[in-house]
């Protein structure tokens, strides 16, 4: 099949959802005639579309997200890009009191079809304003769908199914993703959310991994098998809200062992939600404690030698595995 | 403009309309059956009606947390809307979210936030999305306080709305006071020159005679419907009450209270009328006829069921 | 002992370090000549302090959030309140990005003395926007510390901690707790960070609650042990960062069985965190799976008659406890 | 003003400073030391210069993400500010958050943010902190870029500066451009003009005529310290070179970058040194000395070792 990277792919959908459905528009700094998208997503699309549907704004993120909501609530289906996810607390009441309360409060009157492209996540020395992976954050907000694909075909899936959610959908992407390559379809195909994905099987550890922590954990997981004969398995939720709870309850009725890995906090993390889920309805089918391996409770610094102690990476995820065993 | 009977007659309707339903409103929360806060806008009256009956049922609108009188006159049907007060399933919301939150699709009322300053962003929003539609006749109606004008949303939106040029009719309901602050301890600057820095038409004038209310808003809405582009008017008015139902209103002194109630608009509309010729016995009708209407709303609102918990309110 | 309000304790650790200190101050809407705080905790104090020290603002959050962080800098000890908890969405970049960073970014060359007051819960029907509890997002952001008083002692003591801590501290209040009364001593005191409570000992299940959930797990404790022969423990963590874990673990170890009750959200809650720790560490501990009793993930209704469905009670709570024995 | 040649030696010596160490910053960008990006101010290096040079070490500052040169002129060790670019431990804020972030309180840098907007309401809270010390003396001089200005917060500031009377001197470095936008498709208003609208002492000058930004800052840094009011002054200027350190820049026309690079404030200043009879040799013997001391700071960063992570870093 066709590789393309996951800019690429991300893009593709937009295209595709844009050329069908007037509706579909673009929103955000940056993302038209001035860089294309600080990582090149929406590139030609400006050409292709118009300034009527690829919006250019101002540094003005409630402006950006006010003017997603208000078209939304007419009808439109608006992409924000918010150019580093880092960005979204400028204008995190739109997220927290308007959007996330709209379909609620209107009493389903209304309801948005809105999604908020959030690159996040480190990318070699980004720092501390730069590189936060706030997904863990915003579940504890009902009203939103989080969506955080790991590859390139899930990135197009993820995006065809976010434009017409009809619910805000926060979109995590993550920097050290756009460039990675993978078999992309070239047809449209929406991938549902709240199903899991297996990205490798295996029957000794189950690994829950999200966005670009899957090939953490992939490597991880190669690495325990090679050398420690540890088969694990890896599970890719896709989405945190709605979060596949069944995928990783069966793996780890077969598994009896559960890590998580991130790169959001280890407190209140990805980790922490899963983790108490399990304990509470699936505790018997365990053989030994969870494990939750994520980022230290750390603002993201820039050099590669406090990241890599900050952030999880193989080797880290390699270890903590093995003293499960 | 000359005098208009029917005119007049409409504008002490709605005016009473409000008046009514508010009173209403204060009652049931006197008797404990409102849920949490909510703020009544006794003496601002004319601003909801002299600018909303130039409204018409299709355009947009953005109400306030102090909205019952833009609500009923941008339609939302007065049972419903009693019944939401209360936090009832036949409300408009079903009852959800009561009396700061008014939503109705039916009448194209977007929806009032309980956070100051965040419809301004919105606004802008909807203005773009009329615009992309290629609409050439609907615009949003978006009202706010004078206390909302120190956000920093306000400016950085009136300047989104200029460069844009969204079809949005911004209205201040200035009443002097947010809370228990008076707006001129706040800021130093007229709130319609702040538009006009934005080089966006601006205005203000008497928000507690409804008549110029009416002819200011008809102007600058035909400018906003027709040339498609923002503009923003300022009403000065006064909230005769509490800024929410039981609140005694300290930071005021007597005095300026009792001076406003001399402008109240519904006695100064009625004093119109009587001096023009309007037998009283017409205008006591036209008040038993919206007594009548607000107490069967109550009635209704009272009988009705409180909503039921169900799980699909999961998100 | 001296019976006060909760109102009145958090007024008078205030008061005394005002008195002492005169870099501690006070910013935020409503709080001096008007309100004197919508729930009057700093009634009086504009009349001894005048306008350098009790200072209000217009409606402003990013500049009353900054006016804080910039005060702090120069060494003042503000204490900001932020009317309603939820509108702490408005001025979020400055909590997320500036007030929790600034030690770590400025390699502890600046920290910040810095108290955001913050009046959460549900209220009598204050709805959506006025309701909100709202601290389990922010355990997710390293730098930043959160105290939750449940009594009027701890609201003093608590208090007194918080204004010298070197570091933002939210400080979330709740509103079904300003008018209730408790003893507390004239006398000046301090209660540390990160050492939880026992509001009820018992031997039978560990019940740790939070603010105002205290004594709705006290009442559920009481009606246990009263009808149903269970008797159990209740703990107040008190800060959740930093959380005591020891105290949640000796407690655990005791019992055997831990519920948490939650006015915070079901998803990504504190039980989330809490739940998931005690499996991580001490799962042999547990004879039965750890209960998680949180609000529903629903945006915060009016009625009471939604209210009571989505908000843990009394009634919810035994009934969840009782299902564990 | 009459001709002082120290002065303009100075100047020169400033601005060169600032153009060797970004160069310095740069060629460690390309051997790939600089962790995350960097912005570069070449073309403007005239704004720090003119600026800070009336700018006393106990005065405050904020910087921007555009801030070698603020930080340099307010005082920081050239080698701390250099380790500090490729993240070495020896950098002024250990070497974690690199180009962006620099802090440096020994000489009462505040510290810049990463978030575009981020730094005006903090600027308030240090004026209202002056005055709550009932400082005389010491006020802040708070940098910014012309994008910044589109930010909602920077309006709320600007009000908020006005009514607490703040001895804050906001300058906005206007390049024309954030990124790839130009401010004049952003905003209708010249920058000076916002501050007017609140009342804000407020002037512009050639951001590129070293002299003409000394001499006005001169008089409005007088104005703020002696009358405790805020002000701004908006310096117009541009980056020759591309946002940050490998953006190719299309969004800008050959000619126009090619006109401004002849307007470079280091080229002006030394053909008026020259031109005022400067021996050519005193000038070259400056910028030897300045190349000494920048390759020294390389040498000194690029031989410190890296941070090392302990736990006591965690929150
Ligand atoms: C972001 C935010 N800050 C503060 C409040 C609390 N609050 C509710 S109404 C109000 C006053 C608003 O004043 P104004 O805009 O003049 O409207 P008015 O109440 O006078 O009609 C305030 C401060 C809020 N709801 N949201
Ligand atoms: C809140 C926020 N939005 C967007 C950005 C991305 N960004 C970084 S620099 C920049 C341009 C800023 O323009 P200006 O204020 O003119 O400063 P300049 O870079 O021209 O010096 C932008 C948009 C950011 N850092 N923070
Ligand atoms: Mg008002
Ligand atoms: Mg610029």
């Amino acid at each position: 099949m066709r590789e393309i990277t996951y800019s690429e792919a991300l893009r593709e959908a937009i295209r595709s959802a844009m050329a069908k459905d007037d509706k579909v528009i673009m929103i955000g700094e940056e993302i038209g005639q001035g860089y294309a998208g600080v990582f090149g997503v929406s590139k030609g699309l400006y050409d292709e579309f118009g300034p009527k549907r690829i919006i250019d704004t101002p540094i003005a993120e409630n402006s950006i997200m006010g003017a997603a909501i208000g078209a939304s609530l007419l009808g439109f289906k608006p992409i924000v890009e918010v150019m580093f996810a880092d960005f979204i607390a400028v204008c995190f009441d739109g997220i927290l009191n308007q959007a996330a309360k709209v379909r609620f409060m209107s009493n389903g009157q209304y309801s948005l079809n809105l999604v908020v492209r959030l690159p996040g996540g480190e990318g070699s020395g980004t720092g501390p304003h730069h590189s936060q992976c706030l997904e863990s954050l915003f579940m504890a907000i009902p009203g939103l769908k989080i969506a955080n694909p790991s590859n390139p075909y899930d990135a197009k899936g993820l995006m065809s199914s976010a434009i017409y959610a009809n619910d805000p959908v926060l979109f995590f992407e993550h920097k050290k993703l756009y460039k990675t390559k993978g078999d992309v379809p070239q047809e449209d195909y929406a991938i549902p959310f709240g199903k899991a994905g297996i990205a490798r099987a295996g029957k000794d550890i189950t690994i829950v991994a999200h966005s670009y922590m899957v090939s953490v954990a992939l490597a991880a997981a190669d690495e325990l098998y090679e050398k420690h004969n540890i088969d694990a398995e890896v599970i890719d939720p896709k989405t945190l809200v709605p979060l596949d709870m069944q995928t990783i309850a069966e793996s780890v009725k077969k598994t009896s062992r559960l890590a998580v890995v991130e790169e959001t906090y280890l407190r209140a993390g990805v980790g922490s939600e899963i983790g108490s889920i399990v304990s509470e309805r699936y505790m018997d089918w365990l053989d030994c404690p969870i494990k939750k391996i994520a980022s230290r409770n750390v603002p993201i610094p820039m050099p590669a030698s406090l990241v890599g102690e900050v952030i999880p990476d193989k080797k880290r995820v390699v270890k903590e595995i093995r003293e499960m065993f | 403009m000359d005098y208009d009977q029917n005119l007049y007659l409409t504008f002490l309707e709605k005016m009473y309309l409000i008046r009514r339903f508010e009173q209403k409103v204060y009652e049931f929360a006197e008797r404990g059956l409102v849920f949490g806060s909510t703020h009544l806008e006794v003496g601002e009256e004319a601003t909801a009606v002299g600018t909303l009956l130039n409204i018409k049922r299709s355009d947009y609108m953005i109400a306030t947390h102090r909205g019952h009188g833009q609500e009923l006159l941008k339609g939302t049907d007065v049972n419903a809307m009693m019944a939401e007060m209360i936090g009832k399933a036949t409300g408009i919301c079903g009852g959800r979210v009561g009396s700061m939150h008014v939503t109705d699709a039916s009448v194209n009322n977007l929806g009032a936030q309980g956070i100051i300053g965040a419809s301004f962003p919105i606004s802008v929003g909807v203005g773009l999305a009329l615009n992309l539609l290629g609409q050439k006749d609907k615009i949003l109606i978006s009202f706010f306080g004078d206390g909302a004008t120190n956000q920093g949303n306000f400016y950085e939106s009136l300047n989104m709305a200029d460069i844009w040029k969204v079809p949005v009719f911004f209205v201040c309901v200035n009443n002097l006071y947010g809370m228990g602050t008076a707006y001129c301890s706040t800021c130093n600057i007229e709130i319609y020159k702040k538009a006009t820095f934005f080089n966006i038409k601006s205005d203000y004038c008497d928000g507690n005679d409804v008549a110029a209310v009416y002819n200011k808003s008809k102007e600058i809405i035909d400018y906003v419907r027709t040339k498609r582009l923002p503009a923003l008017l300022e009403l000065k008015t006064y909230r005769t009450i509490g800024h929410s139902a039981f609140d005694k209103h300290p930071y005021r002194t007597k005095e300026e209270i009792e001076d406003w109630k001399k402008k109240d608009p519904i006695k100064r509309t009625e004093d119109i009328l009587l001096k023009n010729g309007t037998p009283k016995e017409k205008i006591d009708k036209l008040k038993k006829r919206i007594d009548t209407t607000v107490d069967d709303a109550a009635a209704f609102a009272a009988q009705s069921p409180y909503p039921v918990y169900d799980d699909s309110l999961e998100q």
